[in-house]
């Protein structure tokens, strides 16, 4: 008994003395909140960000699109020479070597090509790869040649800024490529040292790296899938880089970490469907964009960090137009706009429409949401009843929410988000031939200026750059004025450093494209 | 044993007439029980702000006047600490605020005054004092300063000031929604659903415990062989799925619950009439000419079973609430615009690092108290019941 | 023939926090080497729990109060704490570490030196195993673990028994045998650890008559065989009259008579209630009865807790002055030899 | 159910069928809930029998290789998980055990002291509280008084002192949530009363033998009775505590996978699905054979 008791008493002391101090190095630790799906970047749902960003550890691309100066850099291949439209000469580096030592040349770019055009279960992935480039041949064991089929430069170049693979590990068979997705090798700033089933990935510098070797000596990756973990994680200094941080807890971390913000190109907005006859009366939709005060909604819950929107794009995409005004909140103008399209109230304030009954709005909203948006939402259901317009939000998960929204089309308002992608092409949201069950075009919404303007962009040359951005700016005003969906908000975007990392640049869509340039401070603080 | 008997089913009785009133005021006065007030309000009793922030608000040293830097050297040490007391947060319109910054002897060798605060906020005689009227409302940055007569370096302390027409005894949400009315909101999903449930699971357990307990024949046997199955199914994987599929419909889920706990009830019913069943008193009554039913419902159930009955209502009620808690914190029971208990404690997990308590610490206090009322009232009634005991 | 147990003035109550209800007030029984003693009482008059409270197996409820008990010149009830007064009805906190003191010591007499065979034996044999293996524990305890030892013990025990096939018996289950057969197996139990003095709580009760006799006749043979005293406790007079060499009669918690039984037909017993039982168990076969104080009927006793319990009945108290009558209702009656080998405690024999 | 047969194996066979069947049956009817589950990767003409056809054949047939991640076999993942969990489990069955025993022998064996009193009270007013509620109530406090939180990364590499505390935190969980504690509480304790007022009990006692012996024997049943009927609202709680604490079992990996948009990865959901069905399976077929052994009546 008396054994039983000292089991006891050492339990106690053990809770409350229990601190745990991890110990410190030079190495980088960050929290994602999902596991890394899959190893090797040409398998089935890769192409999350978790994957993305740890494969740009590992594995490197012939060339890397840069998004400020909107040019292809070379990273493995040392340049490009254009032999006619459709073929391209590539020159490889030298001394490039893989993790196990094998040296790269041209067999490798030619194999990867090839596997992930026809081997690859990535099904969007090799049908791009299919579309653009018909045949990868090697000349000699440094240049490679590419045919395409068209001759748009930009698009080619894209198809070359993908991983490539080692072709001496992954030519012999399935066996072969289970044993790379358990232990991928690349020519990356990183080699993989080992990933645990519960989702801790290990990556160690890798010494030879042609470029510059990192700073950093070590990475370990933890899967903390509750955020609110996480922060209390990296309030202990057990974490050094939260990645996709929330905009509306961000300030938590303002006095205590670093914050270093990088461009985003997320969108917020409410679709209105067009398939409503309701919602075919512009000045209602008018209305609903005034009666909305979405500037206080970001000031009170997003601290003011992003920008109200006028138009589809972000301020930092280059074919913004600046001369948009944005239509500031003016309940009596919403009033007003409502009493102009013909709608009467009743004694409770609700409005009323043509055949006397109050309009009911049903707002689809996906469930888990950022956890700012809750709010919006709530301030959005509130101030839309001080107009009249009763609006109720239905959460559904997302594959149902996906269905009712791009399928069956069963919705009023709803709450949509999307990024828009590195070469800035929105048609495909509002051009009328996308209205069909499953197309982009949510909003169901038809305008014959709107799609001339659009096909009109797509010919002209990329060279001639000051008639394109004024087609641009004329789809933003006709947008801007048409109201097709209730633009909300474009947040800032911020990685949480601890106060180790000095300089840490980021690239918006590649992360961690610049880790081998980041500088750590190798004392604790 | 009488005494401790009624202690713990007037305990309960007293809980279930609290819920039982919430529910009655959420019904009838729906709209206007949640105030609005500044958000983040802590509660307004000084006992609760102590705890909140455990460490007083840290001194600063000041250069100059106006600038509130924060020193790079290292901690103050403690005794030339002047403001060692933590300050009160919240102010009422109406009532004075009052702040005592030091003791005694500090406080006749110091002099103090407002740097930063409300129009009216002053010292005087050893206290800082400010009755905010009815147009100073919201969060005050205020900040007071003091300074020793031997030494000329100026400490001050920068708080945030909380003041609200209605004194928040539960504090607010980030919204602004008063704490005490979001409880009583909430309320309505306890009693309500968990009728749902309690009618398929203790009702369906009786009938067809009952049966399945009574008689010997192939309908018996598959009523065995279902309850096996079903205790077998994880319980949240159904929850899971009825939430999902009929798009968080919390009275469906509730369809589930009962579901789930059918088996439990089938099976203490079936062992209890199955005991009965041996006894010589249902020979005897067969042979005086009662039904079968009769026997089975006038004698052994109504006399034996009540006691049994009643507690698995109660446990039937607790494993309700438990369950709509559940899946709103896992934001699949009642989605955001409703307002329910498990989503507040959501809200209020994310805030526990920066000290706001009160958004966990009320929801889970309501949770225990409306669970302990139901199951203090059953197992005291089950056992004011019970033939055998007394 | 020295005294090998000997209870004196034994006090035993049930003592909770609201009252303190007496069960044994103050008994005074002794048993010598080899001597048969019978003990007599109606249901509840506590006889039982008397001769438990030697093995300790009462567990505080009654618990013992007062009196010492001394088995072999070994007191088990040692420095008992001093109880006020006994019979004052005043609740006390029980003393804890004594009680535990008292049943360590009890321990030590369980099974090796006092062993009871309990009324029903098929329900206290354990359920679930078998006879041998039962039997090997009790073996196993209290001797050295010698299987050949044991089987010999077991079997000559059993042969004693009158049981000759008993390889049957042995290795079946309790709920296999008769009521005789279980019976005889349980006496074979208690007896495996050679204990010096039997107890036997009415063990014939649930039996038939004839069974029952032939069990009684079983016991007596072993005890004298093996020279055991053996204090046999039955509510029925007439079986255990012929083979007992004394006899305790308990009403309500006290012995009211004791008298030696040297030959059958000259018994003389003094007090009324006494008187009763044997015309009870076969009127005629006793010449020297006294009719005339010999209770006409007893249905009902009034339980009186102070005085005799017997006062509310009693034809004796009818011709006894007042100052006696009022003793006989309110102190309790002291035991008094009248005649060699014969006490009563009866105020009406005081002179 | 259990019908008087001659011989023994005849009745193991019999309890081994029933159990075996009730996994197979609810196997089947989570197969049929499962095809119910929205999901965008499948086309949208897979009709509903399709699905449930090719979960069943996934299920029984027992064929699977990749977890749709293709980073670790589905077996690896599953070991692991099953790992997590029981440990979990079995942790806290051990220690509610180690405290409802004692005590409830304890308090059986005094007649009302006021520690049972205590005792009974104690524990009766603390079950009704959910596990989510006890999760965190103690992750707050971890959080305030011990400056961190009790995840399971630090598990695998921390000292043995973060190991032990970041064990303890979940199992105090689950030990003190869902009424667990009480049942058995409450179930030992009423039994060993009745043990105590056996006669047979009394006789070994008059006969100077030990008696735990026995009273533990009469208690192995009951024990298993409540765990094969605890066990379902065990695992839904182990589900909460591991989506709290971080732990990656198997409760946790059937949620997630249940959870995230996109594909899901039936074969593991089916997989933990089995393991947890088959210690349902496991607990109820150890309380047939016990009641079958223990009973003497049955005995033959």
């Amino acid at each position: 008994m008396r054994y039983f008791i000292k089991i006891a008493i050492s339990f106690i002391i053990v809770l409350v003395f229990g601190l745990a101090h991890a110990q410190q190095n030079t190495g980088l630790r960050y929290i994602e909140s999902e596991n890394v799906a899959s190893l090797n970047p040409y398998e089935n749902n890769s192409l999350r960000m978790v994957n993305i960003r740890f494969h740009e550890f590992i594995f490197e691309s012939l060339f890397r699109y840069d998004y400020n100066r909107e040019e292809f850099l070379p990273v493995l291949a040392m340049d490009y020479s254009v032999i006619d439209g459709y073929t391209y000469d590539v020159k490889l580096k030298e001394n490039v070597f893989w993790h196990d030592g094998e040296r790269l040349t041209a067999d490798d770019v030619v194999f990867t090509f090839n596997y992930a055009k026809n081997e690859s279960n990535l099904r969007s992935l090799s049908m791009f790869f299919n579309n653009t480039i018909s045949e990868v041949n090697k000349i000699n064991d440094y240049t490679v040649r590419f045919s395409f089929f068209n001759p748009n430069l930009g698009e080619n170049l894209m198809s070359l800024t993908y991983w490539i693979l080692p072709e001496h590990l992954l030519s012999d068979g399935p066996a072969a490529r289970r044993e790379f997705a358990r232990r991928p090798i690349g020519t990356g700033p990183f080699e993989f040292r080992q990933i645990t089933i519960q989702g801790t990935g290990r990556l160690v510098r890798n010494d030879r790296y042609h470029g510059k070797v990192p700073n950093i000596n070590d990475v370990r990756m933890d899967v903390l899938p509750d955020f609110d973990t996480a922060t209390l994680r990296m309030r202990d200094g057990q974490s050094d880089l939260l990645v996709n941080t929330p905009i509306s807890r961000v300030e938590e971390f303002e006095r205590t970490h670093r914050l270093e913000p990088f461009q985003s190109y997320n969108v917020h907005a409410i679709g209105i469907n067009f398939e409503n006859p309701l919602l075919h009366n512009r000045n209602l939709r008018r209305a609903l964009v005034y009666g909305f005060d979405r500037r206080r909604s970001l000031n009170q819950w997003f601290d003011g960090r992003g920008s109200v929107l006028a138009g589809p794009f972000t301020s930092s995409s280059p074919n913004y137009n600046p001369s948009l005004q944005l239509m500031e909140y003016d309940v009596d103008r919403a009033k007003e706009l409502l009493r102009r399209a013909g709608f009467t109230t009743d004694r409770q304030g609700r409005t009323l429409d043509h055949d006397g009954n109050p309009i009911k709005l049903n707002l689809l909203v996906k469930q888990q949401l950022v956890s700012g948006m809750s709010n919006v939402i709530q301030d959005f259901i509130e101030q839309m009843k001080a107009i009249g317009i009763d609006v109720n939000a239905q959460f559904e998960i997302s594959e149902r929410y996906e269905r009712r929204l791009y399928f069956e089309k069963d919705f009023d308002l709803a709450l949509m988000e999307w990024v828009i992608n590195p070469v800035y092409d929105i048609s495909h949201l509002f051009i009328s031939d996308n209205i069909y069950p499953g197309g982009h075009n949510i909003m169901s919404y038809k305008n014959s200026q709107i799609d001339e303007l659009f096909e009109e962009y797509r010919n002209t040359d990329a060279t001639r750059r000051l008639r394109r951005s004024q087609i641009m700016y004329d789809i933003q005003n006709i947008l801007a004025t048409d109201v097709p969906c209730i633009f909300l908000f474009n947040f800032d975007q911020y990685a949480v450093f601890s106060n180790r990392f000095s300089y840490t640049l980021i690239d918006p869509f590649a992360f961690f494209t610049f880790v081998n340039e980041w500088e750590v401070l190798d004392y604790y603080e | 044993m009488i005494i401790h008997l009624n202690f713990r089913f007037v305990l309960g009785c007293i809980l279930l007439l609290i819920l039982i009133g919430m529910n009655v005021v959420a019904f009838f006065f729906s709209s206007d029980i949640i105030k609005n007030g500044t958000p983040a309000r802590p509660p307004s009793l000084y006992l609760f702000q102590k705890a909140l922030y455990h460490q007083p608000i840290e001194e600063e040293a000041v250069e100059d006047l106006f600038s509130f830097s924060v020193p790079d050297e290292a901690e103050p040490h403690a005794e030339d600490l002047i403001f060692n007391r933590n300050p009160k947060r919240t102010a009422t319109v109406g009532t004075e605020y009052r702040y005592v910054p030091t003791s005694q002897y500090l406080r006749n060798r110091a002099s103090f005054w407002v740097e930063e605060g409300p129009r009216g906020m002053k010292y005087e005689d050893g206290a800082f004092i400010w009755t905010p009227d009815s147009t100073q409302t919201g969060i005050f940055d205020i900040s007071l300063a003091a300074q020793m007569e031997d030494s000329e370096t100026i400490r001050g302390i920068r708080f945030k000031l909380f003041s609200d027409e209605i004194p928040f005894y539960f504090g607010t949400d980030e919204r602004g929604n008063s704490v005490l009315g979001l409880m009583i909101a909430g309320a309505k999903w306890s009693i309500l659903p968990g009728l749902i449930a309690v009618l398929i699971a203790v009702f369906g357990g009786l009938f067809l415990g009952a049966y399945a307990g009574y008689n010997k024949n192939f309908l018996s046997n598959f009523i065995d062989g279902t309850t096996l199955v079903l205790e077998s199914i994880p319980a949240l994987l159904l929850f899971f799925l009825a939430a999902v599929i009929f798009s968080f419909n919390i009275y469906i889920v509730m369809v589930a619950v009962g579901l789930v706990l059918l088996p439990v009830n089938i099976n203490i019913i079936r062992s209890t009439v199955k005991h009965f069943v041996d006894c010589q008193f249902v020979e005897s009554s067969k042979e005086i000419g009662f039904t079968d039913n009769q026997i089975l419902f006038r004698d052994i159930i109504w006399y034996n079973c009540k006691p049994i009955i009643i507690s698995q209502i109660a446990n039937c009620f607790a494993f309700a609430i438990m369950v709509e808690v559940t899946l709103s914190y896992l934001q699949f029971g009642i989605q955001v615009p409703e307002v329910s208990w498990g989503n507040i404690l959501l809200q209020g997990k994310s805030d526990i690092h920066k000290g706001e308590f009160w958004l966990v610490f009320f929801p889970c206090l309501m949770i225990i108290m409306s669970l302990l009322s139901f199951y203090l009232t059953g197992s005291g009634l089950s056992r004011l019941l019970d033939p055998r005991k007394n | 023939m020295s005294t090998i147990l000997e209870i004196n003035n034994l006090y035993l109550g049930f003592n909770n926090s609201q009252s303190y209800i007496p069960a044994i007030r103050g008994i005074k029984v002794t048993l010598k080497k080899g001597e048969k003693v019978g003990v007599i009482g109606e249901s509840g008059s506590g006889k039982s729990q008397t001769f438990l409270s030697t093995l300790g197996l009462l567990e505080n409820n009654p618990g013992v109060t007062a009196g010492e008990i001394i088995f072999d010149q070994v007191n088990i009830l040692e420095n008992i704490p001093k109880y006020k007064k006994a019979n004052s009805g005043i609740p006390e906190k029980a003393n804890k570490k004594w009680i535990r003191s008292y049943t360590n010591r009890a321990k030590r007499l369980r099974g090796k030196n006092i062993s009871i065979i309990f009324q029903d034996a098929k329900s206290s044999l354990i359920p679930y195993k078998k006879i041998i293996d039962q039997a090997w524990d009790t073996w196993k305890k209290h001797n050295i673990a010698n299987n050949y030892e044991f089987q010999n013990t077991a079997t000559s025990l059993l042969a004693d028994m009158g049981i000759n096939d008993n390889g049957k018996i042995l290795d079946s289950y309790p709920n296999q045998l008769s009521g005789g057969e279980a019976q005889r197996a349980y006496i074979m139990l208690a007896l495996l650890g050679n204990p010096e003095v039997l107890i036997a709580d009415e063990p014939t009760s649930s039996l038939d008559p004839y069974s029952s006799r032939k069990i009684i006749d079983l016991l007596v043979k072993i005890v004298d065989q093996k020279g055991l005293s053996l204090i046999f406790i039955s509510h029925r007079l007439d079986q255990i009259l012929s083979s007992v060499n004394k006899i305790y009669v308990f009403l309500n918690g006290l012995v009211i008579e004791e008298l030696e039984v040297s030959d059958i037909n000259d018994i003389s017993p003094l007090h009324p209630y006494t008187i009763f039982l044997f015309k009870m168990a076969n009127g005629n076969y006793f010449r020297k009865l006294r009719n005339d104080i010999c209770a006409s009927s007893i249905e009902h006793i009034e339980r009186n807790n102070y005085g005799c319990p017997y006062s509310n009945v009693c034809e004796l108290k009818k011709d006894l002055d007042n100052d006696l009558q009022s003793k006989c209702n309110d102190t309790l009656p002291k035991q008094r030899l009248i005649a060699p080998g014969q006490k009563v405690a009866c105020w009406a024999y005081e002179k | 159910m259990i019908t008087m047969s001659k011989n023994k194996t005849n009745i193991l066979l019999y309890l081994l069928l029933k159990n075996a069947s009730v996994f197979f049956i609810s196997l089947f009817i989570i197969c049929l809930l499962l095809a119910l589950v929205p999901d965008t990767a499948i086309p949208g003409d897979v009709s509903y029998f399709e699905r449930v056809k090719d979960y069943l054949t996934i299920a029984y047939l027992f064929s699977y290789d990749y977890s749709v991640a293709g980073t670790f076999l589905i077996s690896e993942l599953i070991l692991h998980g099953s790992k997590l969990t029981f440990t979990l489990i079995f942790l806290s069955l051990l220690i509610v055990l180690t405290i409802a025993l004692p005590a409830g022998i304890l308090v059986a064996s005094e007649k009302n002291t006021n520690f049972q009193k205590l005792f009974t009270v104690t524990v009766s007013l603390l079950s009704p509280i959910p596990i989510l509620i006890w999760a965190s109530l103690l992750m707050l406090l971890v959080f305030v008084f011990g400056n961190m939180v009790p995840l399971y990364i630090d598990f695998e590499d921390g000292d043995l002192r973060t190991r032990m505390f970041v064990l303890l935190i979940p199992v105090a969980a689950i030990v003190l949530g869902d009424g667990i504690l009480l049942d058995f509480y409450n179930k030992i304790r009423d039994e060993t009363r009745k043990v105590m007022n056996e006669p047979w009990l009394i006789a070994v006692k008059a006969r100077g033998l030990p008696i735990y012996n026995h009273v533990l024997r009469a208690l192995l049943l009951p024990i298993f009775i409540t765990l094969s009927s605890k066990i379902t609202y065990l695992i839904s709680g182990i589900i909460i505590v591991e989506y709290i604490f971080a732990w990656q079992g198997l409760g946790f990996m059937i949620w997630r996978s249940l959870e995230t948009p996109g594909a899901k990865d039936y074969p593991l959901i089916l997989g933990s699905v089995k393991v947890l069905l088959f210690t349902v399976f496991l607990f109820s077929f150890i309380r047939d054979i016990l009641t079958y052994k223990l009973n003497p009546q049955l005995m033959k």
